[in-house]
């Protein structure tokens, strides 16, 4: 009875406070105050819940809402149900949404007076209710409700601030895609509704699939949760929608929204269809779209000026690492090392909550400078470690846990990635063998481009001299919103100082999903050393890296105590007179090489003009600006727009004909219909 | 038998009364009056129904059974709701004297009159007296749609009028020549135009007449459900006639259409041992989905777009009952109930809309929520409803529909999911800018009765989330009596 | 009256009835035009009292006395009327070229056959083959309105399209039940009236009766 | 236990040499040119002169300004401490494998990059998007490079690489081959050597590391140049003990070190005279043209990964 009782009290405390945002909408300070706290509550609920299910055993639910009495079918009622898969995408779920609702608190206050806050409050519970129902459904019926619960009210979310045009053609084309995917997913389910004659998961993982349709599933499913978790050719939505959505709901949707579509894939492919039944391309293909994923992501990442568009980029890239290591799983499953693909999941799941940790962190760092410097532009920020010092060092922890540096949370599930693709030998010369060092090489490549793009976010918007005005008079953030980004901040270094006791935990849920997907090596070396296969084999120990670190701190605070004090004094400016903050390396510019060297991938429109004082060599001024088009747009999206403009003008045209040409319609018609019976 | 009676009485009697009341407000009011306890007759015989099962009444002239009386309910609650919606557009209408008062009390003469025709149709045992009932609806809506007498009114409703004419002038065909069969069977009597006695004897039909016969039912009934290519003639009644005209129109006309086809079709597939009648319907369905998906990128005139998403919709139920089994029945049922709550609903936030912007057209109207946010919500709510997002039980019935889909056909999945897609495009490609932004200068604030709208939403979110037993059982009920035919 | 040659009367009506139909295709004048409606509906009534004598239906007399009194003498009365009135009783344009429209209508009669061909196998009734000719007729109607441009001859299509239905329902079934005759018979009169209504109504807002000016552009 | 002394001691002894290491590398050059070089212990006194002097801030720099030098010279002493020298196994390499030594080494770097830009000059912000962009190509090189051995070997472990490599049944692979070759050119890209970058040029048109480091002064500066020193030598050892691995102690005593010690420096001194070659005789490339041999080292490095399953294990 209380476990059932904690399983919902999550989902009715995000609930309730839809209702108590609705009912107190009078007053804008009680309105954040009880609806943030609320879902604070809740996320800490969600939690604990969480691990009960990572811990216990399954509990299975019914609510008696839903479709009663479907003909020839078993009745509907709402089913719930919390495994180890829902569990740890709870605690995904929960840790963040508790931060976040901190950091809505001060976020909140901070918006402008005049709009109403009703929306942003009501919508955002929704959406946390949505998400924390998908994981917890038991029917496709409750999933997809649910799911498309998430979609709207993210939906609604994006387009809060309404009046400019960007944010609703952003609002248009993620709910477009939402429904694309919903769709999808939905013929998925039906797929499966069809071979098991229940709506229930129970039924549908007991259901025999013939190879072919269970390969439509996956295919179904994959694109329609690819659609939403952001793999490379259908992420286009995302870097539209976050930047324009309020902070705390693009670091909300960044950071879990896009695990919850992992989450449904995990709960389609490995669960109901079962990776026995999987045909061998299944995980080359994951595999080749995660790598594009990671390659493509970071290398738009790298090109944009907007801090959150470029975050938004930067979630592509995470969802394909993500997809590298269920990629590798399936495909150590498939031929037949369920330990590997163990590992490849638990890499896959670790990084799942590393990203949501500091890509939550990270969106809420941004939207502090936001709100600092009323803009999003890099171009606009610099110099706000000065301004914003606590933001800017949260922020750093962010930036350096999402460029996978050690002792931080991204390094230790790269890490794993990588141990997990190194095992591809064992795998023996099945045609995917080669595929896994590619993979591997692409996920190299994009740690290292991280990392340069990181330096450049940091670079630009923290250090260096403010470039406008307002940068200059940037403030620190209230203590709502520091606190919010606190929590992650400190977990992204304790989950990069401690895998060893998190990973057991996940490790729940190959044990469910992967049959003798058994993980024991992982930890067996104790708390200090995580040794994925054996301790010849790989290890790493990031307490010890941690204590050699503060060992080499202290001895270099000693040396910093002795030393002679610091004098400060102008920068030395090569004799010229003026240094201003124009002359600094901007984002635009500190991308240049890799802009040229990439050229062929982004196919830079770029701009020069100058205008001079009558004579082209007394140039007043020069404005150069550089364009870069995402090419999935261009080559995939566009001709299928055209395509379809061009069916909608032809069957418009037939609409345009005299009362004589449609009687001609419904004349033809009758033909038509009487010659099929001759 | 009294109640039923009142059912037919009330409106027949109150469209008399009504010809002759000047006062708009009493005449609004009695309207509203009237639409009330016509509903509580129509719940009052589905209790009775639901009891005691099919009734028939006056001997074969009249029969009661689930299918038909949940149609009655449903017309006559969207036909109330309406009365109250049409309650303040009118007034604001009459204020903005675009009505004279002669043309107001034809209209609530006439909109009573329609939903006598409506409950006729649907009642009636006999597909002959069905068929004029329906010419009837035809003729009182063409007068309501040509109420402005505009010269595009004018225009749409002597495109509706030759349109539906020609129609239903051969869905008579239709039924003459079911009746050149079934008078071998039944004797030459009204019984040869019996459905429940026909329903019985159907295995003894000429299924080569049937056939041909359906054919014209097909294309005749079709033109007034409003299927691709037949449909011609919808956008332009929407359009022009007055908001709470459309609302009934989409909500409830196309339904009364779709059920006289139905129930052809039913008779049809017994005859003809086959699912011929069904994969035509099938063929129909998926033409107008698609056409009209497509359609609703290019539109200009908010009401028109609606229209076209009605289409969309009257698709997607005739596929459902082409198909036949009783899962997909069950969904086509529902898809009926929530098309016409929703999409009713919609056109009472249109008409609002269209009153505050003073403008149809979908390029002037802008910033909805801005500017009373509560028609602006409506809107959007109503068209995320209509698109069939979940909670909303238009996504129940879609969700069903690709299962039963699937079941059967499988490769029409591959058409509707796109043509789903691309139908929610073109909605809200078209509905954003106007929901959002900044409102135009010369907009006026006007009275609104937001009600209707949030009962209709309310019981859509109420069917997709948490389908009372009762109604579940009846859907059940009719779903098997529809698919009778393979039982 | 015997079978056989009933059978041999009806037959020569739907002969004729053809005729009429393809007269009215041909025709070129407004006037023209509306005779031959009157005297198709002529022929139909006087289709129906033949069967109704017969067969020994009296209900069909009914029904004749309907048609002659409502297809045979009130529509086109009142049609003739408002053309006088509006003063539109010159030319018919049509869309189509009349020979082509000819040939066409001939295609149809022929498809017709074939379409009904199932069926008079199939059927006991001695009329049954007219069932052909009742479809060719109503296609045929369907023509007239496609290929004319005014208002009036869409009408005037529309009624012999009516028309074509009522001797179907009459030869091919001895005509439909009272009740539901009557039923049709009086949506006719109110569509008839309507017609007229909106005559006036196209002519006071558009100022010609031609459908090419009042179309809406979408 | 005597591991771990051993450990830390060797490492010692390679921090503490290396700036005789760079001196050595300087003086080979000088040499090769005809010049008599500065003195060997050159590198020592400079050191030691900029620790003694006052350090000058420039008036914008933040903490991370300060932080930076301790940062990369701590992380840098951390990558010595799991790289064997002249002893296997090594204790600390079980605790951060090969692919944390990539790890620290690009903290170090990361932390480089942000203290330019920390004071907001022209240079500061063109060295690090140079030195991000060359090792954004030059860092997967290197991970790739290392991986074509670690699955030869099985293993990611140092100390496990190198015992596997010697044990000589992997002598001639065809795929170390490549990785090799992937290794050396991603060294020269990480130490900044010619032809990638100069370090004995501050001409502001070519050069990267130094650009980085301009406005650092005093103890700050000194403790980024020693760790500059340290990485080369790191990266030379690395490279001597994983592909040519003879000779290096596998038992702690007395004789065997001596034998390792004496190997290793062997090896050092020819890697660091066939670098003075190649210095004395290229000349610096062009910028652009460093990121083509570097994308060739990273296409090397998967050349040699899918050699090794071609080749070697499908067998």
């Amino acid at each position: 009875m209380s476990s059932t009782f904690l399983l919902l009290l999550g989902p009715a405390l995000a609930f309730t406070a839809t209702l108590v945002s609705l009912l107190l909408a009078s007053n804008r300070n009680i309105q954040n105050y009880s609806t943030n706290l609320l879902l604070v509550l809740s996320g800490v609920a969600t939690v604990i819940s969480g691990i009960m299910g990572l811990l216990a055993a399954p509990i299975a639910i019914t609510l008696p809402i839903g479709l009663p009495g479907l003909p020839g079918l078993p009745e509907l009622p709402i089913h719930l149900r919390l495994d180890a898969l829902a569990g740890f995408f709870l605690v995904v779920v929960g840790l963040l949404v508790a931060f976040v609702a901190i950091y809505s608190v001060g976020y909140i206050k901070s918006l402008q007076v005049g709009r109403s806050l009703t929306p942003l409050c009501v919508f955002m519970s929704l959406f946390i209710l949505g998400m924390q129902g998908v994981v917890l459904a038991d029917d496709s019926y409750a999933f997809m409700i649910c799911w498309e619960l998430m979609s709207v009210a993210s939906y609604f979310l994006v387009v809060y601030e309404h009046e400019k045009e960007a944010n609703h053609k952003a609002g248009f084309l993620y709910l477009l895609m939402a429904h694309l995917g919903g769709l999808l997913i939905l013929s998925s389910f039906s797929i499966l509704f069809v071979n098991g004659h229940s709506f229930e998961f129970a039924a549908m993982r007991t259901a025999v699939l013939t190879p072919f349709s269970a390969s439509m599933v996956f295919l179904l499913a994959g694109l329609g949760f690819g659609m939403k978790a952001g793999l490379m050719p259908l992420h286009v939505w995302l870097p539209e929608a976050h930047p324009v959505a309020p902070s705390n709901a693009s670091a909300l949707m960044s950071g879990i929204m896009i695990k919850v579509a992992i989450y449904g894939f995990l709960r389609v492919v490995f669960d109901l269809v079962g990776l026995e039944t999987s045909a061998w391309w299944w995980g080359g293909l994951v595999l080749a779209i995660g790598s594009s994923s990671v390659v493509g992501g970071v290398l738009f990442a790298l090109q944009q000026h907007d801090l959150k568009r470029l975050l938004a980029y930067h979630s592509v890239e995470n969802i394909g690492i993500i997809a590298i290591g269920i990629g590798l799983s399936m495909v150590f499953m498939h031929f037949g090392h369920p330990s590997l693909a163990a590992l490849g999941l638990v890499a896959a799941l670790y990084h799942t909550l590393n990203h949501a940790l500091f890509k939550g962190l990270l969106f809420m760092g941004a939207g502090a400078v936001l709100h600092a410097t009323h803009s999003s532009n890099m171009g606009d920020m610099g110099g706000l470690i000065r301004r914003m010092p606590i933001t800017a060092a949260l922020f750093l922890i962010g930036c350096l846990s999402i460029s996978a540096l050690p002792p931080f949370n991204g390094f230790v599930s790269e890490w794993l990635t990588f141990q997990a693709a190194l095992m591809a030998p064992s795998l023996e010369g099945t045609p995917l063998s080669a595929l896994i060092p590619f993979s591997a090489a692409m996920l190299a490549l994009a740690g290292a481009l991280t990392a340069t793009c990181f330096i450049k976010v940091f670079g630009i918007v923290f250090q260096g001299t403010p470039r406008k005005p307002a940068a200059a008079e940037a403030h620190e953030v209230d203590r709502w919103m520091l606190m919010g980004m606190g929590g992650p901040a400190l977990l992204c270094i304790l989950l990069g100082l401690l895998p060893v006791y998190v990973i057991p935990l996940i490790a729940m849920v190959p044990k469910i999903l992967i049959q003798n997907g058994q993980l024991e090596s992982l930890v067996q070396n104790g708390w200090l050393w995580l040794t994925p296969i054996s301790s010849e084999r790989a290890s790493y120990s990031p307490p010890i890296v941690m204590m050699a670190f503060i060992l080499a701190g202290i001895i270099a605070f000693l040396m910093y105590r002795r030393g002679k004090p610091v004098r400060r004094a102008a920068l030395w400016s090569c004799g010229h007179p003026h240094l201003n903050a124009r002359m600094q390396y901007t984002a635009t510019s500190f991308s240049q090489p890799l802009r040229h060297i990439f050229s062929d991938i982004y196919h830079p429109e770029e701009k020069n003009t100058r205008s001079d004082h009558g004579h082209h060599l007394l140039v007043k001024r020069v404005r150069y600006s550089v364009h870069i088009r995402d090419l999935v747009w261009d080559y995939l999206y566009i001709p299928i727009w055209h395509l379809m403009e061009w069916v909608v003008n032809g069957v418009g045209w037939l609409h345009k004909q005299r009362l004589q040409g449609y009687l001609t319609y419904i004349f033809v018609t009758l033909l038509v219909l009487m010659g099929f019976l001759i | 038998m009294n109640l039923f009676y009142l059912l037919l009485g009330i409106p027949l009697l109150s469209s008399g009364i009504l010809a002759f009341v000047g006062h708009a407000r009493l005449a609004a009011g009695l309207n509203i009056i009237a639409g009330m306890l016509t509903f509580f007759a129509a719940l009052g015989l589905s209790f009775e129904v639901f009891e005691k099962g099919t009734i028939l009444l006056y001997g074969q002239s009249f029969f009661l059974d689930a299918f038909n009386v949940f149609l009655v309910s449903l017309t006559a609650f969207v036909s109330t709701t309406t009365a109250i919606f049409s309650y303040s557009y009118m007034l604001n209408e009459k204020e903005k004297s675009r009505v004279s008062p002669k043309s107001l009390r034809l209209y609530h003469a006439m909109f009573q009159m329609f939903i006598f025709c409506m409950l006729l149709a649907l009642t009636t045992n006999n597909l002959g007296v069905l068929w004029i009932a329906l010419e009837l609806a035809t003729l009182t809506t063409v007068l309501l749609v040509s109420l402005y007498r505009t010269p595009k009114a004018i225009s749409a409703a002597w495109k509706y009028f030759i349109l539906c004419g020609v129609g239903i002038a051969l869905a008579l065909l239709g039924t003459i020549l079911i009746f050149s069969t079934s008078s071998e069977v039944l004797g030459h009597s009204n019984d040869a135009l019996s459905w429940t006695l026909l329903y019985q004897n159907a295995e003894r039909l000429s299924p080569n007449v049937m056939s041909l016969a359906f054919v014209f039912i097909m294309v005749g009934y079709g033109t007034k459900v409003g299927l691709v290519p037949m449909h011609t003639w919808l956008s332009d009644a929407h359009a022009e006639g007055p908001t709470p005209i459309s609302a009934v129109l989409s909500g409830l006309l196309l339904n009364v259409a779709l059920y006289a086809l139905v129930r052809c079709k039913v008779l049809v597939d017994i005859a003809t041992k086959q699912n011929m009648a069904g994969e035509l319907m099938i063929g129909f369905g998926l033409l107008s989905l698609i056409i009209a998906s497509l359609m609703l990128h290019r539109q200009y005139d908010i009401k028109r777009m609606f229209s076209f998403s009605s289409i969309e919709h009257m698709g997607i139920m005739t596929v459902a009952f082409g198909i036949g089994s009783s899962l997909a029945n069950f969904a086509a049922l529902l898809h009926m109930t929530v098309h016409s709550l929703v999409k009713s609903g919609i056109f009472f936030t249109v008409g609002h809309a269209v009153q505050e912007m003073g403008t149809q057209s979908m390029t002037k109207i802008r910033g909805l929520i801005h500017h009373q946010p509560g028609i602006g919500w409506g809107l959007i709510l109503g068209t995320i409803a209509i698109a069939g997002f979940p909670p909303f039980a238009v996504f129940a019935s879609e969700f069903m529909l690709i299962a039963a889909a699937l079941q059967t056909y499988p490769w029409i999945v591959g058409l509707i999911l796109p043509s789903l897609v691309i139908a929610f495009a073109g909605l809200f490609r078209h509905l954003q800018p106007m929901v959002f932004g900044v409102p135009p200068e010369e907009c006026e604030v006007v009275r609104v009765n937001m009600l209707p709208v949030y009962i209709h939403l309310g019981l859509a979110l109420v069917l997709g989330l948490a389908m009372p037993e009762f109604l579940a059982d009846w859907y059940n009920y009719a779903a098997i009596v529809l698919h009778g035919g393979a039982q | 009256m015997s079978s056989e040659l009933l059978k041999q009367v009806m037959s020569t009506a739907a002969a004729l009835f053809l005729l009429t139909s393809f007269a009215m295709l041909a025709q070129r004048h407004m006037k023209a035009l509306l005779r031959w409606l009157a005297i198709q509906g002529g022929l139909l009534a006087v289709t129906s009292a033949l069967v109704a004598f017969g067969a020994e239906f009296p209900e069909l007399y009914v029904s004749a006395i309907l048609a002659l009194i409502l297809k045979g003498i009130l529509i086109p009365w009142v049609l003739w009327k408002i053309i006088i009135h509006l003063g539109v009783h010159r030319e018919v344009e049509p869309l189509v070229n009349i020979f082509a429209t000819l040939l066409i209508g001939a295609g149809l009669v022929l498809f017709s056959f074939y379409v009904s061909l199932p069926i008079a196998e199939q059927s006991v009734l001695l009329t049954s083959n007219i069932i052909a000719i009742g479809l060719a007729c109503v296609l045929i109607s369907m023509l007239i309105m496609i290929t004319r441009s005014k208002a009036i001859t869409m009408v005037v299509g529309y009624l012999a399209m009516e028309n074509a239905l009522f001797f179907m329902a009459v030869s091919a079934t001895y005509g439909i039940p009272l009740v539901v005759e009557i039923g049709v018979a009086f949506d006719v009169l109110i569509a008839g009236l309507i017609f007229s209504l909106f005559f006036f109504q196209i002519r006071k807002t558009f100022d010609s009766l031609n459908l090419k000016d009042m179309e809406i552009k979408q | 236990m005597n591991l771990w002394i051993c450990n830390i001691l060797e490492s010692i002894f390679l921090i503490g040499l290396a700036p005789l290491g760079g001196m050595a590398l300087k003086k080979m050059k000088a040499r090769l040119q005809n010049r008599r070089g500065p003195g060997f212990f050159q590198s020592y006194r400079d050191i030691a002169k900029l620790f003694s002097k006052e350090p000058i801030l420039p008036n914008q720099a933040s903490w991370i300004f300060r932080l930076a030098p301790y940062v990369i010279f701590i992380v840098t002493a951390l990558a010595v401490l799991i790289v064997p020298v002249v002893l296997i196994p090594l204790p600390l390499s079980a605790a951060a494998d090969v692919i944390t030594l990539v790890g620290l080494l690009s903290i170090a770097r990361f932390f480089t990059a942000l203290g330019a830009m920390d004071t907001g000059t022209a240079f500061g912000g063109m060295g690090s998007s140079r030195e991000m962009t060359l090792s954004a190509l030059a860092e997967p090189a290197m991970l790739m490079g290392v991986f074509v051995l670690s699955m030869a070997a099985q293993s990611t472990d140092l100390s496990t690489m190198v015992a596997v490599m010697l044990k000589g049944n992997l002598g001639l692979q065809p795929s170390l081959v490549f990785a090799l070759a992937a290794m050396l050119i991603v060294a020269t890209a990480e130490t900044g050597r010619i032809p990638v970058d100069n370090p004995a040029t501050h001409l502001e048109l070519t050069m990267v590391h130094e650009a980085m480091i301009l406005e650092y002064s005093g103890r700050y500066l000194a403790l980024i140049e020693w760790a500059n020193q340290i990485k080369l030598l790191l990266f030379a050892t690395l490279i001597i003990n994983l592909f040519f691995p003879w000779g290096i102690a596998i038992e702690v005593s007395g004789a065997s070190l001596l034998v390792g010690v004496m190997a290793w420096i062997l090896k050092l001194l020819t890697l660091f005279g066939l670098l003075a070659l190649m210095e004395t005789t290229m000349a610096k490339m062009r910028i652009f043209r460093v990121p083509e041999v570097l994308g060739l080292a990273f296409l090397l490095a998967i050349l040699g990964m899918l050699t090794h399953y071609i080749l070697e294990v499908s067998v």
